[in-house]
């Protein structure tokens, strides 16, 4: 691994015991008739329920969702009764889970606050997506919804497209994630999706923006993931088990200069990623990378340093990425398989990662996982998706 | 409950005024532009030096502020979005503080922007919140000036303060605009002009109420060898506090977050409300600046009309309020308006006011207040600045 | 090469109408500046004035110095990076052309762009890039072949962005001057199928009558833009079958407006070309609209030929140019109505028309061959504003850049 | 004549033995009006704009604004409409008696001729020879020129506009001479577009009929219909133009009271 640290210096604080309990992934709906609010209510509840932390002593609110206008973070505050010294609005799509852990975890670290409660979550009704497509950002609206509304199936095709030819990828070798994925999911209650998918079926499945197919996209649905983020003690005060946050990274608007994408901003931070954790690519028992497209997932197999860039194809070709296989990978299934809850399918990863580290995944459990790596991937406002980030999580016996 | 660590490793530098505007046909965009040119012109840094992004606008939809990054060409590590409207300048500073600490990002662009277009003001109204949409709107749409006549009412009631008090802060407040070239009032305002204003909704009258306008603010969080490398004066972070939704249980508001956590700010300060050279206080309306007063241990509640009428608030005065004029006579710039504080405290205590300086201007105190999600500002937050090194 | 173009079959009266869709219209403030150059056929991107480098997409501010941003032409080439065929779409009006192909182009001018492909380029290929109107009246990048290919202009995806008159159904509203007769035999011979001509008063004759009704594709028709019964009864004859309406009524008359102006030539004027616009559009808008994503048949547009000095008044012809400034505002609150339904609404700029009613007027005058000419390649290229000559270039590019200075020039 | 005229034209009217024909075409913006070289004012044909029919602009009634020329569809000449008469007393529409407007008609009779010549034109000594044939024009009437013309309505050989102008019949200067100072006539009644013949610009003197009827107080009557349902003598033509405050003439209604079964 080469270290990508530029001309800033400065080294990154460890998280010292910062830990993230009480993973909470709320069963999905294809389409729900209630609202944001709705779901983030029933999050909190659960989260509560889960930690036995009671609701006046989270002081503490992190925020991602798409479909809670007007209303952000500080209104669900207020609609929900929470009494908060911090709080954080974050609205980076695919990159928000992981960024919101971030932003919490410096905030205990710091004594700012104690318990934040970090939700994403989102409702799906119908219409709501388009709106969402057709609301997303500027440069969407002046300057790909126009071409096609194809929302990010087009623009993800055009990357996917350029990304296959360059480094010489099948669609078989994108099939093998899907397939995967979906072999996971079966063992997921929650999960969307109850059919077994075939290498087969995934080929011949229709084109919806070439080279983009059926299996290569998420399903909308309505849904919420939260965690709490605490400090140790506080945890073992409650009598909480929490995952260990050995480190992270996040990067916005990277290599904006590149004409195509076929990396995401991670290679700019992925030295210090593992830097900070101590470990490198091999030590990781469990990877959940962001998953709207499985392109994106090779990309950042490579871009993680799991494999080089370039050799994603033969990675995914010579890895056998289901539960029990030796590269375990979105082991819930994913979005691709559980559905995509707008925000929340940020924190699809992260909620699995906790749960695998802490060994509380149940038909999903890698065994023996210990270190567990979750990327985030968001913001598709143009051409590239501007945000990501990546954490590495262990268990307590780390 | 932990208590705030200290905010070790960190200044605060490079304050920007973006000269306000009543009316702009520009866009948020153009106006964060122009505060990051200022920053730019200031410290000669450029798209690619920043690697942080914090930032608060109310009219960048819909884009936020991974849209801005991208449309203004940064690539941070570490960005945030405020959209608390009057306590955004607080939360930026200590979300930046906390970054730059932690090694997250080492040069922080702190912004705050806001266009005024014709139209904007109700427009942002219209659409500020659900509950504000359901409960508070259909009731006459009053916008805040209504919101906060109810708790004006309840206030001078309750406390025994009168127009007449909020007269001497919106005068001093104005006496002190006149020496800011960028503030949108240009005539004084006398005590009894203030007292025979017109009517807006009982008891809020014409000078009780900001001008909104279009503009922007800015600063920057680094480390102090970043900033010493850059040549740029420093204030540091002596403590701060944050709070929201809090005493909900209150049937009408009067009190903020502050009074929950007033002691905690004080004693990671290390000094006490005597110790400080002046006030930046959020003031939408003067009800709410007295309210700080009281809540930030200035006085106590029954005290604040004696208290106002024994201080002097203007620049040279006893305790210098809002030494920019404040929102009430420089304009309130949307969320800008909630970063204004900070600038000019900064402003203040590195020696390079827009106006008048405050004489021997050391530390500041800055409070922020905002959103009225429904029947009260519900984000509150305050710090405490400290000069450290002048270059 | 594209598949050429065929003639349009017969409608089957039993099915349905295909409801007219635009693509989403909503756009920001610096968008929108774009479209207003791409009706102008420009190709434009921001370049800022101070490191001089382009972007893309719309900006507020240069994203490399934070500099102020203006708009320039730019070089029009491009090489397509990548492209998909999109084939499942959310939107109304996509949803009903797929598959729609589009591509990631390297303008030459810098930035990347997302962009809609001519059938006959693909990746890999170098283009020549086109920012056209969508049919929502928003700035619209378009990749064309380098070079010419055969039936370039028949492309499915292209003609969603253009009027190009072939095979359509045209009314030019009259056919008693020059300048509609010039018009209505250009756009047959740009491949119109008929051109409706009309004529105010069939009881009269008219200098070309016989030349110009002999021509195929001609069919007369009774129309009187004074008269509000004549065109209620045309749009009720032809409503339905007209794609593209021209107006080229002209009403010009020397005259001042407190020395020599005559009241009777300004109320003429405006109940012609004011009133008469009007008259036509609530005639003829609603039937278009109703037709406006109909396939091969679609409606698709409504020109307008005014003079140029309706921009700015011209000394001498007082009442006229304030006729043209009346027309040009009623066209172009038109224009926002008809973005809603996706009909292009085109105004043909002129200076003095090469008539009767200008022979005071020294020369350069327009002639109607070139009015015509421009009514064609609005059409073709899908353009929203064209001037038909020099004269009207010239005040349009001084008005642009000075309007209060031009309005003075061309009052002394 | 008795008090019991009145009365008796009442019975009249109501049996049918006095019937009311009506000599008005309908004014409809199809109407032709007169054509005048292209740098003149032209005559502004009828227009109509509803402005309510039982809907948001008006739910229970029914209204249009019109407009036109007072020299538009079937209309009446005042003296003032030609330079000749602008200097007369009572030379406009509202300053004409009442009593001016109510007169007897002579029908004169030149279809045949018309027909087989559109540039017929009436001379003194067609008349004097018609007067050998039905008798002497009595004063106070009017003249009604019978051409058939109307029957081109809605045809472009009504205006009849040629390359060199508009053909259609009407008098010289001795024909008009002769109605109005030896006949002492109360004007010309035509079915064309004008008392003038189509081509009378190049008369000598042109436009006798508007120069020489109006210089002379006389009036004229324009774009009238049914002619050849009036008999030669005997009709009654009422025809009473709008009182326009210094108006050279008017469209109107006109029609004709003739008696018994004659047709």
């Amino acid at each position: 691994m080469t270290n990508r640290m530029g001309k800033f210096s400065i080294d990154r604080r460890a998280y010292d015991d910062v830990v993230i309990t009480t993973p909470v992934s709320l069963p999905y709906v294809r389409f729900s008739e209630q609202s944001a609010h709705w779901w983030i209510g029933r999050a909190l509840r659960a989260l509560v329920d889960g930690s036995g932390i009671e609701a006046r002593d989270i002081d503490g609110f992190c925020l991602s969702s798409f479909t809670t206008a007007p209303d952000t973070a500080i209104g669900l505050a207020e609609h929900l009764g929470l009494s908060v010294r911090w709080l954080d609005h974050v609205p980076l799509g695919g990159a928000s889970g992981i960024t919101g852990v971030r932003r919490a975890a410096r905030a205990v670290q710091s004594g700012d606050c104690d318990v934040v409660a970090c939700i994403g979550a989102d409702t799906n009704q119908r219409g709501s997506f388009g709106n969402t497509l057709a609301n997303f950002s500027r440069f969407s609206q002046d300057a790909v919804y126009p071409y096609g509304a194809g929302g990010t199936n087009a623009s993800f095709a055009l990357i996917a497209r350029n990304y296959m030819e360059q480094f010489n990828v099948s669609r078989e070798d994108l099939g093998r994630i899907a397939v995967a994925q979906r072999s996971n999911a079966l063992k997921n209650p929650n999960a969307l999706m109850k059919e077994p998918l075939t290498l087969d079926q995934y080929m011949n499945a229709r084109p919806i923006a070439d080279p983009i197919h059926l299996y290569d996209c998420v399903m909308p649905c309505a849904g919420a993931e939260a965690v709490l983020v605490m400090r140790q003690d506080t945890a073992r005060a409650c009598g909480i088990a929490g995952a260990r946050l050995r480190g992270s990274i996040e990067r916005h608007n990277a290599r904006s200069i590149e004409p195509m994408q076929t990396s995401g901003g991670w290679v700019e931070d992925v030295g210090e990623l593992y830097s900070m954790a101590g470990v490198g690519p091999d030590d990781i028992d469990v990877v959940q990378t962001y998953d709207d497209y499985p392109v994106i997932c090779m990309m950042q197999m490579e871009d993680l340093g799991f494999c080089r860039k370039g050799e994603g194809a033969e990675f995914v070709r010579s890895h056998d990425l289901r539960i029990e296989g030796d590269f375990p990978h979105n082991t819930s299934g994913g979005q691709l398989s559980c559905g995509q809850a707008g925000a929340g399918g940020s924190y699809v990863g992260l909620t699995e990662a906790v749960r695998q580290v802490l060994g509380t995944a149940g038909d999903t459990q890698v065994k023996g996982a210990n270190l567990a790596l979750a990327s985030g991937f968001g913001m598709m406002t143009y051409t590239r998706g501007l945000s990501s980030c990546a954490v590495i999580l262990s268990g307590e016996g780390a | 409950m932990a208590r705030q660590k200290p905010y070790d490793g960190v200044a605060v530098c490079a304050p920007v005024t973006v000269p306000y505007a009543r009316y702009s046909d520009k866009t948020a965009h153009w106006w964060t532009g122009s505060a990051l040119a200022a920053l730019s012109r200031q410290t000669g840094l450029g798209p690619a030096d920043f690697d942080g992004f914090c930032f608060a606008s109310f009219s960048a939809g819909p884009d936020t502020v991974v849209g801005m990054v991208q449309h203004l060409g940064l690539s941070p590590r570490w960005i945030d979005h405020i959209p608390t409207g009057g306590a955004s300048g607080v939360m930026a500073l200590r979300r930046a503080a906390r970054a730059v600490q932690m090694g997250d990002a080492e040069i922080v662009a702190c912004v705050a922007a806001d266009t005024n277009q014709i139209d904007s003001f109700r427009q942002t109204l219209q659409g500020f919140s659900r509950f504000s949409q359901d409960a508070t709107y259909p009731y006459g749409f009053g916008g805040p000036n209504a919101t906060f006549a109810l708790i004006a009412d309840n206030f001078m009631r309750e406390y025994g303060v009168s127009r007449e008090d909020f007269a001497k802060l919106c005068v001093a407040q104005r006496a002190n605009a006149l020496s800011n070239p960028f503030a949108l009032m240009k005539k004084p305002l006398t005590h009894e002009q203030y007292m025979q204003a017109r009517p807006i909704s009982d008891p809020i009258h014409l000078f009780d109420c900001v001008m909104p306008c279009a503009g922007a603010e800015a600063f920057i969080v680094t480390t102090p060898e970043k900033a010493q490398e850059l040549g740029l004066s420093t204030a540091r972070l002596a403590a701060t506090i944050e709070r929201h939704n809090a005493f909900p249980e209150d049937p009408v508001q009067t009190r903020g977050g502050w009074a929950r956590d007033i002691d905690d700010l004080w004693s990671a300060a290390g000094c006490g409300p005597q110790d400080m050279d002046m006030v930046q206080l959020y003031d939408d309306y003067p009800v709410i600046v007295a309210m700080q007063l009281a809540d930030l241990g200035f006085s106590e509640k029954p005290e604040l009309s004696r208290f106002i009428a024994d201080n002097d608030f203007t620049i040279t005065g006893s305790l210098p309020l809002n030494t920019n004029g404040g929102q009430l006579s420089a304009g309130q710039a949307g969320a800008a308006g909630g970063f204004q504080n900070v600038t000019e405290g900064l402003r203040q205590i590195l020696q390079t006011p827009l106006g008048d300086q405050v004489p021997d201007a050391r530390r500041a105190l800055i409070s922020g207040f905002g959103l009225v999600n429904y029947d009260r500002g519900i984000c509150t937050g305050a710090a405490v600045l400290e000069q450290e090194v002048l270059r | 090469m594209s598949d050429p173009l065929t003639p349009p079959k017969r409608k089957d009266p039993l099915v349905v109408t295909h409801a007219g869709h635009v693509p989403p219209a909503l756009r920001s403030r610096a968008a929108t500046a774009m479209a207003a150059r791409a009706g102008l056929g420009r190709f434009v991107l921001q370049v800022c004035d101070d490191c001089a480098r382009a972007t893309y997409p719309q900006r507020d501010r240069c994203p490399f110095c934070w500099g102020e941003l203006s708009w320039q032409d730019q070089p029009d080439g491009a090489v397509i990076e990548a492209q998909t065929t999109i084939r499942s779409s959310i939107d109304l009006f996509f949803k009903d052309h797929l598959p729609w192909r589009i591509g990631s182009a390297r303008l030459d001018a810098g930035p990347m762009a997302t962009v809609h492909l001519h059938g006959d380029v693909g990746q890999g290929d170098r283009v020549r890039m086109e920012l056209k109107l969508d049919r929502s009246g928003n700035p619209a990048l378009f990749a064309m072949p380098e070079k010419e290919t055969p039936h370039m202009a028949d492309d499915p995806q292209l003609r969603v962005f253009t009027a190009d008159p072939k095979y359509r159904r045209i009314l030019v509203t009259d056919g008693r001057t020059e300048t509609g007769q010039a018009v209505a035999e250009a756009l047959l011979k740009a491949g119109a199928k008929t051109v409706f001509l009309g004529n105010a008063d069939p009881l009269m004759r008219y200098p070309g009558q016989d030349r110009i009704e002999a021509a195929p594709g001609i069919e007369p028709v009774r129309l009187s833009l004074t008269d509000t019964r004549s065109i209620a009864a045309l749009a009720g004859q032809l409503g339905g079958r007209v794609d593209i309406v021209v107006n080229t009524a002209q009403f010009a008359r020397q005259g001042g407006v407190g020395f020599g102006g005559n009241l009777n030539d300004l109320q003429s004027g405006l109940d012609l070309e004011v009133t008469g616009l009007m008259r036509l559009a609530q005639g003829f808008a609603p039937a278009l609209s109703g037709r406006s994503d109909d396939g091969d048949r679609s409606a698709a547009a409504f020109v307008d030929i005014a003079s140029i000095h309706g921009l700015t008044g011209r000394a001498g012809f007082a009442g006229s140019s304030a006729a043209a400034a009346a027309r040009l505002s009623l066209l172009a609150s038109l224009r926002g109505e008809m973005a809603r339904t996706g009909i292009r609404v085109i105004s043909v700029l002129t200076g003095p028309v090469d008539d009767g009613w200008h022979q005071n007027v020294p020369p350069p005058k327009t002639a109607p061959a070139q009015i015509a000419r421009a009514v064609v390649t609005a059409l073709q290229q899908g353009q929203e504003t064209i001037c038909a000559d020099e004269v009207a270039k010239d005040v349009l590019t001084r008005w642009q850049d000075d309007p209060l200075l031009t309005i003075r020039e061309e009052n002394k | 004549m008795s008090k019991t005229v009145l009365a008796d034209l009442a019975v009249a009217l109501a049996s049918g033995q006095v019937r009311v024909i009506d000599l008005t075409n309908t004014l409809s913006p199809d109407f032709p009006v007169i054509v005048l070289p292209a740098e003149f004012g032209q005559c502004a044909p009828f227009r109509m704009e509803k402005l309510s029919r039982y809907d948001a602009d008006g739910p229970a009634w029914y209204w249009n604004n019109i407009s036109m020329n007072e020299h538009t569809g079937t209309h009446f000449d005042a003296p003032a409409h030609w330079v000749t008469g602008k200097d007369l007393p009572s030379n406009t529409v509202d300053a004409i008696p009442a009593q001016d407007f109510v007169a007897p008609a002579v029908v004169i009779d030149i279809s045949a001729e018309s027909a087989a010549d559109a540039d017929f034109v009436l001379t003194r000594e067609f008349l004097e020879n018609w007067e050998t044939e039905h008798g002497t024009i009595p004063p106070d009437h009017w003249i009604a020129l019978r051409t058939d013309w109307y029957k081109r309505v809605g045809t472009p050989e009504y205006l009849n506009l040629l390359e060199d102008g508009a053909h259609s019949p009407g008098p010289d200067a001795g024909a008009v001479e002769f109605l109005v100072h030896d006949r002492k006539c109360v004007g010309l009644a035509v079915e064309t577009v004008g008392t003038d013949a189509g081509q009378a610009s190049t008369f000598n003197p042109p436009l006798p009929a508007h120069s020489i009827l109006h210089g002379n107080g006389r009036f004229g009557l324009q774009c009238l219909t049914n002619l050849d349902k009036l008999p030669t003598f005997g009709a009654i033509i009422v025809a009473c133009p709008l009182k326009i405050e210094g108006g050279s003439g008017s469209p109107l209604r006109v029609v004709a009271l003739v008696e018994g079964e004659t047709a």
